[in-house]
């Protein structure tokens, strides 16, 4: 094993890491949001600190492997793929970390017809198997399951889509839960993002595989393109 | 202008024509000394116009040139140990022959020689004898000629005798010549070479610059100075010297020709041999001192051992110089030409031989060619050394 | 880690050349320290000022202080030397086997400093070829010329042949630079492998190399230490401007 | 690892020892050549004078001077560098700019060293053979100039090939940038640059013809003439010759010992004078011709 594989292998390790709390804060959200759990809420605003700072030191890594190893193919593509899933692991971390200071804004807790109503769970439950199968799919090279993440995005966006005329069905039929409804609102306009991030996080994973560019390209093409 | 499209083509075939020059004097020195070379094998061994005659009834038909020296030096006295009758062997002299036989019966001009010839034959059927053809050729009937074998070249190169005036017929083996070249060399070089790599070391890896400059241009000049001063040198220094050292009869012996030779080989030895040690990189020196070695260790195990093809080809060119050189090995070893036996005794070289010979051979004769035989020996010799030299410097 | 050599203000003339001029720096124990710097910037006479090499080279003057373990190389006597030199391996830029057999090349070493017993000799040549990665290539052929070699097995014998009396420091002079890209590669992970032994100091022309291998640089010009580091610092984020503009090639 | 201390000290002796050695050696070996310098030349400088060098040999070579060797040998040495230097200089010029690298320039650098080591007796026998016989020029100072001509050609090559490596490239690619033909270039540009060396190495081929003796055996040389040659047909004395016939075969040789001492004395000085000048030109143009 070289110097460089040496790096490269922490370098992996430490991107995989990254994933799992993300992963891990993103279902610790939505526990908090279904139990109203406020503690659990305040242990994700906590930890993303750490998801930051797990940024910062993927960057640090890449940044080293680039001055002193100068990488080229695919290990090349690793430290680029690297810099990037990084950055958007760190803005899925903000998502999750948002979604938790809403949940601590709520006074009371969430009905239960609202969250099934608005259907804000089972979108919780699809970007977070998203991030996951992500993390698989780079973590076993899986790129077949990288691109089914483009499909599940359009669950997202239809839940997305009827999520304004739900929220107000809901704040006539609960007017006692107006708030919380329009807090549910704000949230599933930030997890209708971890989608976007999921496909940017396929994308890379492709790239990096297979070294093609797959960004701004239709969406038949990208799921037909295999 | 102009003419300068006449005048390059020329003077560039001329500059073509010219590199071939060495290419050309070679093929011409091959070409002329093996001719004269090679046509001595073509002649009989017995005098130019003599013959020798026995009884025509002597079953012996045929004589090599030894056993007719051996007869003449009457170390063969019968003619059964070469294969004829048990009969002892007269040698019949023209003294004995104008004893026996009046003037009147030779006839004023020896016209009568073949019957006077014949008759003695008769009487003495062992008789052999040694005459002049034009005055015997097909008159004779009792006698009869006997055909001598020509010198074959494998008889040359390996017969230990070199007697090229004796009569009725010459000795030509190149043996004795060869042996005392190669003694006269080997030792020379034995012991010019540790001498010579010794200096060598010292020049190359050693001395500090300001020494080396004084010291490698006299002894480069010790390689410009002319042999035959090297030969007086020895006949008047080194000569005297080993003759009272060993209380020997004569001082000029192999021994001082090897003393003198090895002086002449020492510049080429060194020059040669300094030049290859100093081809040993620099890195490797300093790894070697790196592990811990002194410089001496350094030398020995690295540096010599890195130079050891350029020491060779010094040594072989050493060789090579040594039994060519002519002048100073004819004034020192002392000019026999005979079998070597010891350091201590008179020896003659080939390049010796022929210097001292062609002078005195009859232009064409059997000696002259023989001498050029030997110079083919010699060139033989000097060209194996060359091409092995070559081969040995251009390995690595 | 402790300063395994040091030196303080040290300065090296050839004649009236003033080659270095007063460097003072520590090399870290048991880490890989490389110097760089453009070509007669005083990296290599650095380099050899540790094994006394410099001493070869007529009309050389040194002053300041070497010291290897705390002790001053340039205060002993002349008959240590050798035994300091045997302390100190190095390693050169050509591969340059000894005109010897594969086995006597690691043995030399040994020999030249009074080692006789042949079980011992052979234990410790085979210990630094499989040290030096090349027990495998060569075992079947110790007796072959060394020559027969590939250059970058040379190479690796060239180290075998330093480590095999077990020095503690370990100069490689651009150990790397006449060899093909995966004889380099070979050599960097040898010495990638051997830092956890041996205090290791490798001057290279090659910034890159210097990046991959080494845990600290130095970077030499004219004759002075511009910036020494971290080499993760040194090629990330300069403090110097030369040293920036060498290691981005925007030189001179 | 354990090393014993005692082998520093061995290590110490041994080369001390060796080194001493190899001084003494050394020195000696310079030594030795003084001392054949320095008793040749106490020998040989009484009797060396004007008068010595300017008259006949007389009475049986024991008196009188060697004029006539020397006269001969000039003549054997013009001669012979007459044929031997344009010759050798073309040919060198031939191997160093118009051969191209391949067998053919191989086999002429080949034939060049093997002439160099043909012995100078061999040289002899060719000579007597081809110039003496076969050209019909019987023993005569022409036969003898061509056969130390032919001794001294690989020596010319040889320097002039040398030489014209040492020109550096750029002087003849410039001069072909400026249109200039290749043998413009070489005339102009690369010989007047390699001259120095080459005049070097013709004066060291003068020094080594001067002094051989071998090749005029049998093709010129007289072993005594009083008198100078009149043509190029005639033979003539000259001096390696003149000191061989009188400290080996003359008829009184403890009687000619001095004229002997002399006649080595005049060579050794013809030698040295030799090599000094050409010491002189290498360190005056500053470049070494490499000679062997």
């Amino acid at each position: 094993m070289t110097h460089l594989d040496t790096e490269l292998k922490i370098l992996k390790a430490d991107l995989i890491e990254m994933w799992q709390l993300v992963v891990n804060q993103l279902e610790k959200g939505m526990k908090a949001l279904t139990n109203f759990d406020r503690d659990l809420a305040e242990e994700v605003m906590e930890n993303e600190k750490r998801v930051n700072s797990f940024e910062l030191k993927v960057d640090k890594d890449c940044e080293n492997i680039f001055a002193l190893f100068q990488p080229v193919a695919s290990d090349l593509r690793l430290v680029l793929v690297a810099l990037k899933i990084g950055n958007n692991l760190e803005r899925i971390g903000d998502i999750a970390a948002s979604v938790a200071d809403f949940v601590l804004e709520a006074d009371t807790d969430f009905n239960k017809a609202i969250l099934e109503h608005t259907k804000i769970l089972e979108m919780y439950a699809v970007a977070n198997e998203m991030i996951a199968d992500a993390l698989e799919a780079f973590d076993q090279e899986d790129t077949r399951l990288a691109r089914t993440i483009f499909k599940r995005d359009k669950i997202l966006d239809d839940i997305d889509n009827k999520a304004l005329d739900r929220v107000l069905e809901c704040i006539q039929n609960y007017p006692d839960q107006a708030r919380n409804s329009l807090l549910v609102m704000s949230m599933m306009r930030k997890l209708e993002r971890v989608g976007d991030q999921s496909k940017n996080l396929a994308e890379e994973i492709i790239f990096y595989f297979e070294a093609k560019v797959l960004k701004h390209k239709k969406k038949k093409k990208k799921e037909g393109d295999e | 202008m102009d003419l300068r499209r006449y005048t390059e083509p020329f003077f560039e075939n001329l500059i073509k024509v010219c590199g071939y020059s060495s290419g050309f004097v070679v093929l011409l020195i091959v070409i002329f000394l093996f001719r004269e070379g090679i046509s001595f094998f073509n002649f009989s061994p017995v005098e130019k116009g003599y013959s020798l005659w026995v009884h025509s009834n002597n079953p012996v038909k045929k004589l090599e040139p030894a056993q007719i020296k051996d007869i003449f030096d009457q170390k063969i006295t019968n003619w059964k140990s070469i294969g004829g009758k048990d009969e002892p062997i007269h040698l019949l002299s023209f003294d004995e022959l104008s004893q026996a036989y009046s003037p009147t019966q030779l006839g004023p001009k020896f016209e009568h020689l073949p019957r006077c010839l014949d008759s003695f034959m008769d009487s003495l059927p062992g008789t052999i004898g040694f005459f002049p053809e034009a005055q015997t050729v097909g008159q004779l009937k009792t006698a009869r000629e006997v055909e001598v074998d020509k010198i074959a070249l494998s008889k040359f190169l390996t017969d230990t005798e070199w007697f090229p005036t004796s009569r009725p017929a010459a000795r030509m083996g190149v043996m004795p010549l060869l042996l005392g070249t190669m003694l006269v060399s080997f030792f020379a070089i034995l012991f010019a070479l540790p001498l010579g790599l010794a200096a060598s070391i010292y020049l190359a890896e050693i001395a500090d610059e300001r020494v080396r400059k004084i010291l490698k241009p006299i002894i480069e000049l010790l390689a410009g100075i002319p042999s035959v001063v090297y030969g007086f040198f020895g006949l008047v220094v080194i000569v005297p010297f080993v003759q009272d050292a060993f209380n020997l009869p004569v001082g000029e012996t192999a021994l001082s020709g090897s003393i003198v030779l090895a002086i002449m080989a020492l510049p080429t030895i060194i020059t040669v041999s300094e030049d290859a040690l100093r081809t040993t990189p620099r890195s490797m020196k300093e790894a070697s001192l790196a592990l811990g070695a002194s410089q001496w260790q350094t030398i020995r195990k690295v540096i010599v051992p890195y130079a050891a093809s350029g020491i060779t080809a010094a040594a072989i060119l050493g060789i090579g110089r040594a039994i060519g050189e002519t002048m100073a090995a004819l004034m020192v070893t002392g000019n026999s030409a005979i079998m070597p036996h010891s350091l201590l005794q008179p020896v003659r070289t080939i390049p010796a031989t022929i210097a001292a010979e062609l002078g005195e051979a009859p232009y064409d004769g059997l000696h002259f060619k023989a001498l050029f035989a030997l110079g083919c020996v010699l060139f033989f010799i000097t060209l194996i050394i060359n091409l092995l030299v070559e081969r040995v410097s251009a390995k690595r | 880690m402790s300063n395994k050599i040091e030196t303080i203000d040290a300065h090296l003339y050839y004649g009236d050349f003033h080659a270095l001029k007063g460097i003072t720096l520590g090399i870290k124990e048991n880490a890989v320290t490389a110097l760089i710097g453009p070509s007669g910037c005083g990296k290599t006479s650095y380099l050899r000022l540790f094994n006394r090499m410099n001493d070869l080279i007529p009309y050389t003057q040194i002053s300041g202080q070497v010291l290897l373990d705390g002790q001053n190389i340039y205060q002993i006597k002349p008959a240590e030397i050798d035994s300091l030199r045997r302390n100190v391996g190095m390693v050169f830029q050509n591969p340059n086997p000894f005109p010897k057999s594969i086995f006597e090349n690691v043995a030399y070493g040994l020999r030249v400093n009074g080692i006789k017993d042949k079980s011992l000799i052979e234990a410790q040549v085979e210990k630094t070829l499989q040290q030096a990665a090349l027990w495998d290539e060569v075992k079947d052929k110790l007796n072959q010329s060394a020559f027969e070699l590939s250059g970058g097995q040379q190479q690796r014998l060239c180290i075998a042949r330093a480590l095999a009396i077990e020095p503690t420091i370990l100069l490689m002079d651009e150990p790397a630079s006449a060899l093909d890209p995966i004889s380099t590669g070979k050599i960097e992970d040898l010495i990638f492998e051997l830092k956890n032994q041996f205090t290791i100091v490798i001057v290279t022309h090659n910034m890159q190399q210097a990046g991959r291998v080494s845990d600290y640089t130095g970077f030499f010009y004219l004759g002075q230490l511009i910036e020494y580091g971290k080499t993760r610092k040194i090629f990330t984020n300069p403090t110097k401007q030369e040293t920036e503009n060498y290691i981005t090639g925007r030189f001179g | 690892m354990i090393f014993p201390e005692s082998n520093e000290r061995r290590k110490k002796l041994g080369q001390a020892i060796m080194f001493g050695i190899a001084r003494g050696i050394s020195y000696g070996i310079v030594g030795l050549l003084l001392l054949i310098l320095f008793f040749i030349a106490k020998q040989g400088m009484g009797v060396v004078n004007w008068q010595y060098l300017t008259s006949m040999p007389t009475d049986g070579m024991t008196k009188g001077g060697i004029y006539p060797a020397i006269v001969g040998t000039l003549y054997l040495v013009g001669g012979s560098m007459l044929f031997a230097f344009p010759v050798g200089v073309m040919a060198g010029i031939y191997v160093n700019e118009y051969a191209k690298e391949g067998a053919l320039k191989r086999f002429v650098k080949t034939m060049t060293n093997n002439l160099a080591g043909v012995p100078s007796i061999i040289f002899g026998l060719f000579g007597m053979a081809l110039f003496v016989n076969q050209m019909g020029f019987g023993a005569s100072i022409i036969a003898g100039s061509l056969t130390l001509g032919l001794l001294a050609l690989p020596i010319v090559i040889r320097t002039t090939e040398e030489s014209l490596k040492s020109v550096d490239d750029t002087f003849r690619q410039a001069s072909y940038a400026l249109g200039a033909s290749k043998l413009y270039t070489i005339r102009k540009v690369v010989l007047p640059i390699a001259l120095p060396n080459i005049l070097t190495g013709l004066i060291l081929a003068v020094g080594r013809v001067s002094g051989e003796t071998a090749p005029i055996l049998f093709t010129v040389a007289a072993y005594f003439l009083p008198k100078l040659p009149s043509s190029i047909m005639d033979q003539c004395m000259a001096l390696p010759y003149h000191l061989y016939v009188i400290s080996t075969s003359g008829t009184q040789i403890e009687a000619s010992r001095p004229m002997a001492y002399g006649t080595a004395f005049v060579l050794v000085a013809i030698v040295l004078i030799v090599n000094i000048i050409a010491a002189l030109l290498r360190n005056y143009f500053g470049k070494k011709v490499k000679m062997n």
